[in-house]
């Protein structure tokens, strides 16, 4: 690149070098894929060729594929589900880990039992929770809700345990009134590990999803691509995967990407 | 030990702090310490590591209570932590999401009786960190200053609710060299401005002999006052004073015959 | 004994959870469709011991099949990501990407080409576990303080040399303590595939009893689970403290 | 006390990093000359390129411009005759304190292909260090079950134990207590009196770079350049009592003075 270069283009060279330096090998495998597709290399009971899955995403899209429904329903309908489990799911987090963080008392006697269930997968429970929901939206928000809800509260236990001494010995000092405290030194000093842990159950509550309407429900991504595979569709698989990758990518990016950086990255190094 | 012309600003009697353990042992930290500091005294105590200075400092702050003995300011019996008494740590002492002005002006909003004490909060937030060089980084996170700044933005906010006293832990112990000594100039200055009554825990030798009046220097633990030593050398202090040479090698006697070295 | 109290509160808690869990659905009588209590559990585990064992002995089979393959792959990407930085440039966005579909959503796609059964299952299990030692072995590489390197460079070290005697000893910790992390997760792999597309297994044995409302099986499964969870994490947290236990800088580890 | 030949030369050398969106001049036009056995000390603000120079001698980071001559030899690259050691001990929590020591045995040549055969003679060597800087009885502890000094001891022995011509010194005793770090002015300046290599020590503690070294040179805030130099003429060995006496002070505080007006102030 030569120094005289205008800057903007120079800038954009640069983007565009280290793009391709960073995702060569998606881009190749890309390319390969493509060029498969091109001279048919690849059956289409085994992985959808370029032209199946454009194909089955318009198809899905506008809902030709009878039996499979709408792909934009489906989305929602997860969507919609997710919100639901996740808040209550924040909520109750919240106010555990904040139980806990306040009362050593409350800590030793929830702890071993958030030990206990903290390792069994959400979806395990997905057995008992059919037969008291019964199929369909209940038990699966209810399966979000038991995904997402371990990180929130360790991540809420663990913001509010860990507020450095000192703060509330200023706070004593200067004689702050009991709602400035709370409202603007508590809560600030737990967020970046109460987020994190947010964001956690965010991960955990958006893998469940899938695995939860595969098996306790007849709508949603999740069900659709489960169906994808009874009805032996590969390219419905895939489109489902992909919708599924984007969907969370988008939330974790934008929705806690903007939230971190508004409330945490500003201050925090 | 001479007895100040002023009334005392502070006075400790007969103070000793027994702190209960885990396995329900006691730990004596202070053992019947006198002290009596004047208005407008700077005030070293120094000791080696864990003696309980800092406890010392707690107690005249109020985050503890003496398990016998009375630590009185300005005349009443101290029972609570409060405004008339700044306190500045060696770390963790600015509040990391606000900005250096909010930092600073947050002694003078959060409670309704300072508010209507300072009624220009934003003046007064001004004024304490032009006093301690910080003009131009109003609006700066604590995060994105070097140390020595951060302990510049943490003594404007303890200064903010214009407090009598002045209790500082160790505060340039994390800084470098080179910080520390401009820091130890820096507050020199303010005291010099303010006429803070100033109680400062360290265990620099260095530190103590070139800011105190008094050096009160305190035993292994239990905490008890070893000596007491007066500086009447005026400020700045040349650190080639001959006389300033020989306080520093008593002290460090002092000091050695109750650390135990690695 | 107080000491010794503190280190078993755990089983205490566990073991008042379920005395209280009797005494409710006795005082509250319960219907042991919607929860049984806990003596009909113990009951349906002893009546179908034999399912129960060969069922579990699948799911240990194929988590500890698929573990392996996640641990050998894990390991050797790991090094490879940690050691050489195009390497790194290359997998990590595409891992990135990996990570954030639901590992959930390719058992289907397994199912298409390998059809029902084990294979699924191990594979699922491999697929959910490679990630996180993956990430830690790299870590571990990729984290060695540059004073070090410098030591070592100034003596003429090569970097086959920094690696061998510092890149893989220092990985170490970080590598067993994302194992702990692995095996629950290859085990959440094989009975999740199992419970969506299997004729064998703890997760089929659990679909197919809530298919029958045989709540008591129900939960027999789930107890068979948790201990089997517990056993797995325990014998990966053991191999740690033995293997790694110079390593106290516990907290810096990425899990 | 020092000998006449140029042990390393600096001459008229500059060091500008270079990363993707800025550049910072961290040396500037640097003239230097160190006899051998010579023991030199730098000290200056922050950041002011002290590091930049040790990474210079050591061949570890080439110069922008300018030579760097070491033992007659210009320098291109990392030069295996030197020992280094950091603020941060760096040793490895996997080795016992006696392997640590031994580490740079396993790479540098002659030693790393003799190693395996002549273990025992090693040993002993090491061993003969860790007694120089009081760490025998230790040899067999884990660095985490050492104190920070201790570490220090041992990093210093690492730094030492391949009989390096040039010791280079990065604010060694930093992270220490007051106490811990005067105790080991004395056991390195034992060291450096047994072993007399040419040493760079880079220091924020002027009380220390007194005490310690035969030349002190001043360096200015960034883009680092020499401002002055200090022979320390204080006779050897030095003991903690000497610190306080006004000749020491006065050196100290006029050390002080420099980087004050270096910096600006």
């Amino acid at each position: 690149m030569s120094a005289v270069a205008p800057a903007v283009a120079s800038r954009f060279e640069l983007g565009m070098t280290r793009a391709l330096y960073e995702w060569w090998l998606l881009i190749a495998l890309a390319v390969v894929w493509i060029a498969a597709s091109a001279l048919n290399l690849i059956p289409n009971s085994v992985f959808p060729d370029a032209q199946t899955l454009a194909r089955a995403t318009v198809d899905l899209v506008t809902g030709k594929v009878g039996v499979l429904g709408k792909l934009t329903d489906h989305v929602w309908i997860s969507f919609a589900r997710f919100a639901a489990g996740y808040s209550i799911a924040a909520g109750i987090g919240i106010l555990i880990g904040l139980l806990m963080a306040t009362s050593s008392l409350i800590a030793a006697l929830i702890l071993p039992i958030l030990r206990l269930l903290y390792p069994i997968p959400g979806l395990a429970w997905t057995p008992l929770v059919i037969m008291w929901a019964g199929i369909g939206e209940n038990a699966v928000i209810v399966l979000i809700f038991l995904s997402a809800v371990w990180p929130i509260v360790y991540g809420a236990y663990d913001g509010f345990r860990n507020i450095p001494r000192n703060y509330m010995l200023v706070c004593r000092q200067l004689g702050a009134t009991w709602n400035v405290r709370v409202r603007r030194v508590l809560l600030p000093a737990a967020l970046p590990m109460l987020f994190s842990g947010l964001r956690l159950g965010h991960g955990m509550g958006w893998r469940a999803i899938v695995g939860a309407e595969m098996i306790a429900a007849v709508t949603g991504v999740g069900y659709m691509l489960n169906m994808g595979g009874e009805l032996r569709r590969p390219d419905v698989v895939v489109v489902g995967m992909i919708v599924i990758a984007i969907m969370s990518a988008l939330l974790d990016r934008f929705v806690f990407g903007t939230l971190e950086d508004r409330l945490i990255s500003r201050w925090k190094r | 030990m001479d007895s100040p012309a002023s009334p005392p600003m502070i006075e400790i009697e007969n103070v000793t702090k027994v702190f209960s353990t885990q396995d329900n042992r006691n730990l004596k930290t202070i053992d019947d310490i006198q002290l009596s500091i004047a208005q407008g005294e700077f005030i070293c105590l120094l000791g080696p590591s864990g003696c309980g200075k800092s406890t010392l400092l707690n107690l005249i702050a109020g985050f503890e209570t003496p398990s016998a003995g009375i630590v009185a300011c300005a005349g009443k019996p101290v029972v609570a932590p409060g405004p008339d008494r700044g306190v500045v740590f060696q770390e963790h002492t600015l509040f990391e999401w606000m900005t250096v002005s909010n930092n600073v002006s947050f002694g003078l909003t959060c409670n309704p009786d300072i508010r209507a004490r300072f009624p220009d909060a934003a003046g007064r937030t001004q004024a304490c960190i032009d006093l301690v060089g910080l003009r131009g980084f109003e609006n700066t996170f604590p995060n994105f200053l070097s140390g020595g700044m951060k302990q510049r933005a943490a003594i404007a906010r303890s200064l903010a609710p214009d407090p009598a006293i002045l209790l500082m832990d160790e505060p340039f112990g994390a800084l470098d060299a080179q910080t520390r000594f401009i820091m130890q100039n820096e507050l020199l200055k303010i005291w010099q401005t303010t006429q803070k009554t100033i109680v400062f825990v360290t265990h620099s030798i260095e530190e103590a002999v070139f800011l105190a009046d008094r050096i009160v220097v305190m035993t292994k633990r239990p905490a008890r006052i070893k000596e007491i030593v007066k500086l009447d050398m005026p400020r700045p202090r040349n650190i080639n004073d001959p006389m300033l040479s020989d306080i520093k090698s008593r002290l460090y006697d002092s000091m050695a015959s109750e650390s135990v070295m690695i | 004994m107080k000491y010794w109290i503190r280190r078993t509160v755990s089983i205490w808690a566990t073991v008042l959870c379920i005395v209280l869990w009797q005494l409710m659905c006795v005082v509250l009588s319960i219907e042991p469709f919607i929860l049984p209590s806990p003596i009909l559990v113990y009951h349906s585990l002893v009546q179908y011991h034999e399912p129960i064992m060969i069922h579990a002995m699948q799911t240990l089979f194929t988590t500890l099949v698929g573990f392996a393959i996640a641990v050998a792959f894990g390991l050797l990407l790991g090094l490879a990501i940690g050691v050489e930085r195009a390497v790194y440039d290359g997998l990590y966005p595409m891992m990135i990407a990996f990570n954030s579909i639901p590992k959930v959503a390719i058992v289907p796609l397994l199912v298409i080409w390998f059809g029902i059964g084990t294979v699924p299952a191990i594979l699922t299990a491999f697929l959910i576990s490679f990630f996180p030692i993956v990430v830690n072995v790299a870590t571990g590489l990729a984290t060695i303080e540059p004073e070090l390197q410098d030591v070592l460079r100034s003596l003429g070290a090569r970097k086959r040399q920094i690696v061998m005697r510092v890149g893989i000893p220092r990985s170490m910790p970080y590598f067993f303590a994302s194992l702990k992390v692995a095996i629950t997760l290859a085990f959440i792999g094989s009975v999740v595939s199992e419970s969506i597309a299997s004729n064998a297994g703890i997760g089929y044995l659990m679909i197919a009893a809530s298919a029958r409302f045989d709540v008591a099986l129900v939960f027999a499964g789930f107890v068979v689970i948790s201990v089997m969870g517990v056993i797995m994490y325990e014998v990966t947290a053991y191999a740690e403290r033995k293997f790694t236990f110079w390593a106290t800088r516990a907290n810096d580890i990425v899990t | 006390m020092t000998a006449d030949t140029p042990f390393i030369k600096l001459d008229r050398v500059s060091l500008t990093y270079q990363s993707r969106d800025s550049s910072t001049h961290a040396l500037d036009e640097t003239d230097m000359t160190i006899s051998t056995g010579e023991f030199i000390a730098v000290v200056g603000p922050s950041g002011c390129g002290k590091s930049s120079l040790l990474k210079l001698v050591s061949g570890l980071h080439p110069a922008t411009s300018g030579n760097v001559v070491v033992a007659g030899q210009k320098v291109t690259g990392p030069l295996k005759i030197s020992g280094m050691a950091f603020q941060n001990a760096t040793l490895l929590p996997w080795r016992t304190t006696l392997d640590n020591v031994l580490l740079p045995l396993q790479i540098v040549e002659p030693h790393a292909s003799r190693f395996r055969k002549h273990r025992d003679q090693y040993e002993a060597m090491a061993m003969e260090l860790l007694k120089l800087v009081g760490l025998d009885g230790f040899e067999t502890k884990y660095p985490w079950e050492l104190s920070g000094g201790m570490q220090q001891r041992s990093s210093l022995c690492r730094a030492l134990i391949h009989e390096p011509q040039m010791l280079l010194l990065d604010e060694p005793f930093g992270a220490l207590d007051a106490f811990t770090r005067e105790e080991l002015w004395g056991v390195l300046q034992k060291l450096w009196m047994t072993r007399k290599p040419t040493v760079i020590l880079v220091t924020h503690d002027l009380r220390e770079a007194v005490y310690l070294s035969d030349t002190v040179y001043v360096m200015s805030a960034r883009p680092g350049r020499i401002i002055s130099k200090t022979n320390v003429a204080l006779p050897r060995p030095r003991t903690l009592r000497d610190t306080f006496k006004p000749e020491f002070i006065e050196m100290a505080q006029n050390l002080r003075l420099q980087i004050s007006e270096g910096m600006g102030v």
